[in-house]
């Protein structure tokens, strides 16, 4: 049965292995032709070719996309596949190896103002759709319009235009305002080849903003509304044939891209056809990757447990198979205004209960689950740096610790029974065993944990609403989260700082409102030094977890299939899956 | 009329085929012949020593789950083999101490989960079964006894609901109230749902049973005496019609319980029923499914129990119905 | 028959008008019962974070601030007159019997059920004949042979049909047939029957045998007990009497009778299946009606469902219809 | 009743039918014998159960036969020659051309013992055309023949009516035709009137009559109707317990009854003439179990001479005699005082 996958709702995550890494320059395997073995996706291309418009690049996944439409999609296998068909104004090197930003539709990343407030960007020239006509940058402004403003017809993809930039004429969006001179101030078009946008306050990482499909240029003239996704006008290297819901999505190579707008190659059409099968069972997709009748999964989401044991007990299976990171972080968020625990010993207690181990095995072990996880930033994401500020021998957990701190909290709050309950998302198939194992571990220091179990699309009136989890006694929630765009700001910020506290809708959960956090990010933003940044992003990581604020569990892997007809297979780590714009087939 | 009168009892039916005549002319009581029929009937016994068994198991699940110190919710993580993903040692982790193995990927004693599962299947599907009777029965007796507008309308009633998708309308009614509703929350809220959909959508199918048995028995001689000594319609119904529909709703019960186990397994395979942790069989079908090509165990057990259960009602049902009604032969 | 038919049609219209009724009930009150608000029942379409703008679009556009009755007229008058709506650019024509459009993705309804209808036909009619044949065959020769092996091992089959539900069988069937010998494609593989026939029956090979199996056993009891009882008819005293021949008395005089009911049956079991076999769908992950069904559950996406419920309702009183004037047909002693 | 030589057109001797159930033998008819000509009718009364009906059926091998451990079926044994076949020991194969053919039956309920899915010509088409090699149109003029000759208006059209839509009477009529088709040398009725109207039950007999004449066939008249057995029988049988217990001419068993159950039997016929108040004198008791038989006279529960017997009627069974070779009695009173007291205290009260 089909159940919604929530790792792909919290998109993109990013970078290498660390700061330290980054400084130090390239990892491995860049641009290396790699033969077929375990994990070597991750760090090298394996197949190398430069053949195009060869063959036809068939993908399946168990769900369906959100959306074909760039403007209306928030999952990041989506976005991933959406660079088939289109051009966002920056996007990520095609490349293995740490996430490098890089313009496609701008000449260059953009430059920030003296006051940090106006970024400007030029259009590369020549850039066109599929039909000839030529992309303006009024229609990047339009794309952004709409999927930022226009949350009535397209209420699915993230919005970050609308809280970073200005907007003095309180702008209704395209739909609701029909004058196509209507504006919000933040976005100029000067003439057609520039845009600029204006922001409320100095922000660092506005070019990895650029990276979402919100900046995927639609013309005015051609937009449906809600249903664009039937057919969406290309700008990318592949024709968007057709798409049928729950069916399929039908792209071939564009005979109309012009190369010469793609400087950086970033477009090139490596397959004649593209075939996406969405809605197949889990099952049959894994059957269909080791018979080689498709070639890749499409929704990331690695092989199901039956298949797994089959790839790791066979050495020529193992050898096509990749296990990276997806960047996707599994904690459990402890309420720091609920009693007792906005007691910090009371979390502190929850810090050293969990049996991290246990988690891992009900989580799916350490190839198809993820690796235990000590801080809040995944090792892929700049700012991470080693550290367990509750060590435990084999991440068990430290039961004797973990009865002091209860001890102590208990007295000082004057309570002797403490009960809580502990949201999860119960079309999330892994993160119910979690919340068994955290119900058990809680228990063994006195804590009765009744499970409060809710389908994603509830989540903003159950955990995600504070009237909700007050009113329920709800102090924790097993929860999932990845940043949509990489960089430690985009993974920090929602789930640390007061930007994610919101009556509904929220994001930190943990409602921590730690001056010290705060501060932090406010340098952070105006600190144009990428590693002078990380190095705040990691202070902030580690603040929080001296808050027990949050249990960080689990960094995702997922076991990926790559058949060996495919070429140019690769991890793009800001998508923590195959890079669906290098692949080939032979 | 130019018949000879035959005192006592009614014509014995005359030996055509094979039928056996002249049981009725020994006196025994309706009941007892059922009983010493059904006894006879080494499969019906069979399957009625084995409803029995169940029933026994889900009353006495925590009990027999002591006797192998597991409980259907605690964690075995370790022996679960972190890579595969599969119970470690083959056979789906039997041992000892998990005699039937344990589940993917918590490692849950799958033989405790399979006996507090009768408890979840019997449960619910018990509950909807007396639903289903209760109001089968009331508004089938109170059809076939008064007749007229009344009857009419309970009538089209139950046509109507026949006429519904009644699999859509429970998938839709167990699936749109999602985690909390009417004050209750998650399991409990989906058992008392489930009891309901169940009872709610298998009531007419009894209705016309009973409706069809009470427009007979309405002209029998004893409602007549009844009714000529000045008898309430409410007492006639409770106390001369309801006995003599014993039988028939007996058997009926039987044989509409293990369809309500089905009703309910079905509802937790396709995730809009009992969920997990609680153990329900079709949840734990579902949970296995994913993984039955290396860990078959996990969807054997489960599965197994939902067949034999519905088999051993089944085989009871069927029993039963001979018994009473001979001329239903199996 | 004329008035007859007319007039059950009007019936029909009645019925679909009440399972319309609940259905909207269950979609659009229920939850509300249940504690819901129309913004609670709204966030569950907007994105991650919406804004209280969005939520009150969804409300809006998906009816939730509207009176339950306003928005059952409405919904019915959709049906029978069409409708348009607007995708923010344009308006959209949805042309009767519009039953609306997919509150995830503006698909229309009605247009999508009859895409899936292909599949799940595909999975009911082969399935009917097999049930069908197998079922009155066994029940058949079980009834001729009463009391005999036959009968026994036909009876004792029966009983594992009735007791095995699909989602066990269709495993256990598959396990051996198409992971370990790989003898029959694994379940979710499905083709249309005009892009590769061969294909497609290997493919139903196994869905038709899962959804048969109980079904036709309940078949075999039926056409049994049924034949059993025609068997002890006068009327077939009277054909054995004639000197007919035992063949021609069991299928010309006792089968004759004894089929009527069972095709009656037949027909609305079918119908049902049509209206979306479900569990072999969901098992088989076949993109047919059931599966639209529970993907439409899962998604809240109410139009969609309320629309496969009316579909499957429609299917089912028609069948009703259908079978009653074949049973006019059937049974001269039956007046329309 | 032929003496010695040829072997009578039909001839019963000693026929058992016993059905194997769970609970023991069922022993409908256990030793009967009679034997019958063309042109003659024979009368077997009695109450239901008694085993008129499984003789009537096992002549025309109707019965399912019990396998070869005897189970399952029923148990025949005995002889029935028909015109010098032997039906117990045919194959069923034979017994069934011969059904239809040689030897027809006309069922109680015409109702229910005609097809209600199918014409009332297509059943007597489909009768005549399993023995006779003709087309159908042959056959259906046979049909409109046949039943013209039973008596029914406008048969052209009536052939292609349905069984619900004819009258009981035409039914009856029409189920007569059915048997009649293959001219039939044994016809048995069972109940043929019972299920019908007074006025017409006495058409059906006078029907019956004369296609008996114009036939030329055997007739064997099952009842519990004495009054019928009266206006057709030549001989009588009356059945208790599966046995014969008075076995003799029309005239005879009308005129001299010597068994108590037929003095019973006669007692409880109503009669026009007889006062209101004392219409109806029944027989006490309840018919026998077929499974548990009383010992000894299977009548003796309910006879009411028990005490004359010299304690042989719960010992002995009593052996089917009589002084006159025409007229068998199986009772353990003497004949004399048989005579004497139906000649005191029985005929009065007929």
């Amino acid at each position: 049965m089909r159940k919604p996958r929530i790792a792909a709702y919290a998109a993109a995550a990013a970078l290498a292995f660390g700061a330290a890494a980054c400084g130090g320059g390239s990892s491995g395997g860049t641009g290396a032709h790699s033969s077929a073995a375990y994990d070597v996706g991750l760090a090298g291309t394996v197949n190398k070719s430069s053949a195009t418009g060869h063959g036809t690049l068939r993908l399946e996944q168990s769900s369906d996309l959100q959306s074909t439409d760039p403007g209306n999609s928030y999952f990041g296998a989506d976005w991933d596949v959406m660079r088939l068909y289109t051009r966002s104004l920056v996007t990520f090197a095609e490349a293995p190896g740490p996430v490098k930003l890089v313009p496609d539709l701008a000449t260059d990343l953009g430059t920030m103002s003296a006051d940090g407030l106006t970024w400007t960007f030029h259009l590369v020239k020549g850039a066109t759709y599929t039909d000839g006509s030529p992309i303006t940058a009024q229609d990047v402004a339009y794309g952004i319009e709409r999927s930022n403003w226009g949350q009535e017809v397209l209420p699915n993809g993230p919005t970050y235009f609308k809280q970073l930039l200005t907007d003095t004429t309180n702008y209704q969006g395209p739909y609701k305002d029909k004058n196509p001179a209507d504006h919000p101030s933040g976005i100029d078009t000067p003439d057609s080849d520039t845009i600029v946008f204006h922001l409320v306050k100095p922000f660092a990482d506005f070019d990895d903003v650029l990276t979402l499909p919100s900046t995927v240029p639609v013309p005015r003239a051609k937009d449906t509304g809600a249903t664009y996704y039937e057919h969406v006008l290309s700008s990318g290297a592949y024709r968007f044939d057709s798409y049928a819901v729950g069916k399929e999505l039908d792209l071939s190579a564009s005979p109309a891209f012009n190369a010469a707008s793609d400087p950086l190659h970033l477009h090139v059409a490596h397959a004649a056809r593209i075939v996406d099968k969405v809605d197949v069972s889990a099952q049959t997709v894994d059957q269909d990757l080791l018979h080689g009748t498709t070639d890749v999964d499409q929704s990331g989401a690695g092989v199901q447990t039956a298949t797994q044991s089959q790839v790791l007990g066979n050495p020529r299976l193992k050898a096509e198979a990749d296990d990276p990171i997806t960047g996707l972080l599994t904690y459990l968020t402890i309420n720091t205004t609920i009693k007792p625990f906005d007691d910090i010993d009371c979390r502190k207690a929850v810090e050293w209960a969990i049996d991290k181990s246990a988690v891992q095995t009900a989580f799916g072990g350490g190839i198809g689950g993820g690796d235990i996880a000590t801080t809040v930033l995944p090792p892929t994401v700049p700012g991470y740096v080693q550290q367990d500020l509750y060590q435990s021998p084999g991440h068990t957990g430290d039961l004797a610790k973990a009865r002091a701190e209860i001890a102590t909290c208990k007295a000082a709050e004057h309570v002797t029974d403490i009960t809580t309950q502990v949201g999860y998302y119960i079309d999330q198939p892994k993160d119910k065993p979690v919340a068994d194992v955290v119900q058990q571990n809680l228990a063994a220091i006195g804590i009765t944990v009744t499970e409060d179990g809710f389908k994603y699309s509830q989540l903003s009136i159950k955990a995600g609403s504070q009237s909700y989890v007050k009113q329920n006694n709800e102090a924790l929630f097993i929860t999932a989260w990845a940043a949509d765009f990489p960089s430690g700001y985009g993974f920090l910020d929602q789930i640390l700082t007061p930007d994610g506290i919101k009556a509904t809708g929220e994001s930190n959960y943990s409602e921590l409102d730690d001056p010290a956090v705060d501060s932090l990010m406010a340098t952070a933003l105006k600190t144009t030094d990428p590693d002078a940044r990380n190095a705040l992003y990691a202070q902030i990581d580690q603040q929080a977890l001296k808050d027990a604020a949050l249990v960080p569990m689990i960094d995702s892997r997922a076991l990926m299939l790559r058949p060996p007809n495919l070429t140019n297979a690769y991890i793009e780590q800001a998508y923590g899956m195959y890079d669906y714009q290098a692949l080939g087939v032979q | 009329m130019t018949t000879i009168l035959e005192p006592g009892s009614a014509p014995a039916a005359e030996p055509e085929a094979a039928a056996p005549p002249g049981e009725a002319i020994e006196g025994r009581s309706p009941g007892r012949i059922a009983l010493g029929r059904l006894k006879k009937d080494k499969v019906a016994m069979a399957g009625g020593v084995t409803v029995v068994l169940l029933i026994l198991t889900a009353i006495f699940a925590p009990q027999l789950c002591s006797l192998t110190g597991n409980d259907p919710y605690t964690t075995h993580t370790r022996l679960i083999d972190p890579n595969l993903q599969i119970p470690s040692g083959g056979f789906g982790g039997m041992s000892s101490r998990h005699i039937l193995g344990v589940d993917v990927p918590t490692g849950r004693d799958l033989f405790a989960r399979v006996v507090y599962g009768a408890r979840t299947s019997l449960g619910i599907a018990g509950l909807a079964t007396v639903i289903a009777i209760a109001i089968g029965v009331g508004l089938g007796m109170v059809a076939g006894y008064f007749g007229g507008l009344i009857d009419s309308v309970i009538s089209r009633t139950m046509d109507v609901m026949l006429a519904f998708p009644l699999f859509l309308f429970a998938i839709s009614l167990s699936g749109v109230l999602g985690y909390s509703a009417f004050g209750l929350t998650g399991n409990t809220l989906r058992i008392v749902l489930l009891i309901f959909i169940i009872g709610f959508f298998s009531w007419p199918y009894i209705g016309r049973i009973v409706r069809g048995q009470t427009l007979v028995l309405r002209e029998r001689e004893f409602v007549e005496a009844a009714r000529v000594l000045g008898a309430t319609p409410g007492r006639i119904i409770l106390r001369e019609i309801l006995p003599n529909l014993t039988a028939p709703i007996l058997v009926y019960a039987t044989l509409l319980i293990p369809s309500n186990i089905l009703f309910e397994a079905s509802l937790s395979y396709l995730g809009v029923g009992i969920r997990s942790p609680m153990p329900s069989w079709g949840e734990m079908v579902n949970e296995a499914i994913a993984l039955y090509q290396v860990d078959p165990e996990f969807l054997i057990v489960p599965g197994s129990a939902i067949f034999l259960t519905v088999l051993a009602f089944n085989l009871l049902g069927d029993g039963l119905r001979d018994a009473f009604d001979p001329k239903a032969s199996r | 028959m004329l008035t007859f038919i007319v007039r059950r049609l009007f019936a029909v219209a009645g019925l679909l008008l009440v399972v319309a009724f609940v259905t909207m009930v269950i979609f659009y009150e229920m939850p509300q019962w249940g504690g819901q608000t129309p913004a609670t029942m709204a966030v569950q379409y907007v994105g991650k974070q919406p804004s209280p703008a969005a939520i009150q679009g969804v409300i809006h556009r998906f009816g939730f601030d509207r009176s339950f009755l306003v928005q059952y007229i409405d919904y019915i008058r959709t049906i029978v007159t069409g409708t348009t709506f607007s995708d923010g650019t344009q308006d959209i024509v949805c042309k009767a019997p519009c039953l609306g459009y997919s509150f995830r993705n503006y698909q229309q309804v009605w247009p999508t059920i009859l895409g899936d209808l292909p599949v799940t036909f595909s999975i009911a009619a082969g399935a009917g004949v097999l049930w069908l044949f197998f079922g009155v065959a066994s029940g058949l020769a079980s009834a001729v042979r009463k009391g005999s092996l036959l009968d026994r091992a036909s009876m004792v089959t029966a009983l594992l049909g009735i007791s095995l539900p699909v989602y066990f069988l269709a495993p256990l069937l598959s396990l051996p047939l198409a992971y370990r010998w790989s003898i029959l494609p694994a379940p979710g593989s499905y083709v249309g029957i005009l892009s590769d026939p061969g294909q497609w029956f290997l493919d139903m090979i196994l869905p038709w045998t899962c959804l048969a199996f109980g079904l036709a056993a309940l078949y075999t009891r039926l056409t049994r007990a049924g034949m059993l009882d025609v068997l002890s008819e006068d009327f077939v005293r009277t054909a054995r009497a004639k000197g007919l021949s035992e063949r021609r008395v069991i299928l010309k005089h006792a089968l004759r009778a004894a089929i009527t009911p069972i095709i009656t049956i037949f027909g609305m079991d079918f119908a049902t299946v049509l209206g979306g076999a479900v569990l072999v769908e969901i098992t088989f992950s076949m993109k047919g009606i059931g599966f639209l069904a529970i993907t439409s559950i899962q998604n809240g996406d109410f139009p969609m469902m309320m629309g496969v419920t009316l579909f499957a309702a429609a299917f089912i009183v028609l069948a009703n219809l259908l079978v009653d004037v074949m049973y006019a047909v059937a049974d001269p002693r039956v007046r329309l | 009743m032929t003496a010695g030589g040829e072997r009578p057109f039909l001839d019963v001797r000693d026929l058992r039918v016993h059905f194997p159930t769970d609970d023991g033998v069922v022993k409908s008819v256990d030793g009967i014998s009679f034997a019958l000509e063309r042109g003659k009718t024979l009368g077997i009364v009695g109450e239901s159960g008694s085993g008129k009906s499984v003789t009537s059926l096992s002549l025309l091998g109707l019965h399912r036969r019990a396998d070869r451990k005897g189970r399952g079926g029923a148990r025949i044994s005995g002889g029935i020659w028909l015109d010098g076949q032997d039906l117990v020991t045919a194959s069923a194969e034979e017994v069934r051309r011969l059904r239809g053919e040689k030897m027809a039956m006309i069922f109680q309920d015409p109702l229910s013992a005609m097809h209600p899915f199918y014409t009332v010509g297509a059943q007597i088409i489909e009768a005549y055309r399993v023995h006779n090699k003709v087309s159908k149109p042959v056959a259906r003029k046979r049909a409109i023949e046949l039943l013209e000759l039973v008596g029914i208006p406008q048969p052209n059209t009536r052939v292609d009516d349905f069984p619900h839509q004819f009258s009981g009477g035409m039914r009856q009529r029409a189920m007569i035709a059915m048997a009649l088709v293959c001219n039939p040398r044994l016809l048995i009725a069972d109940e043929p009137t019972t299920a019908l109207d007074v006025t017409v039950q006495a058409q059906i007999l006078d029907l019956m009559r004369d296609l008996q004449r114009e036939f030329d066939s055997a007739l064997i008249l099952i009842t519990h109707d004495l009054g019928v057995v009266a206006e057709l029988a030549d001989d009588i049988m009356v059945m208790y317990g599966g046995k014969a217990v008075e076995y003799g001419t029309a005239e005879t068993v009308f005129r001299q009854p010597e068994h108590p159950y037929t003095w019973g039997l006669l007692g409880s016929m109503p009669r026009i003439d007889r006062a209101v108040q004392d219409r109806l004198s029944p027989i006490r008791g309840n018919p026998p179990s077929l499974i548990n038989v009383p010992a000894g006279c299977a009548f003796h529960p309910r006879c009411p001479y028990t005490a004359e017997t010299g304690g042989r009627s719960d010992t002995e069974i009593p052996r089917l005699a009589g002084s006159d070779p025409g007229h068998l009695v199986r009772c353990h009173l003497d004949p004399a005082r048989r005579q004497e007291i139906f000649t005191e205290q029985i005929r009065e009260n007929l």
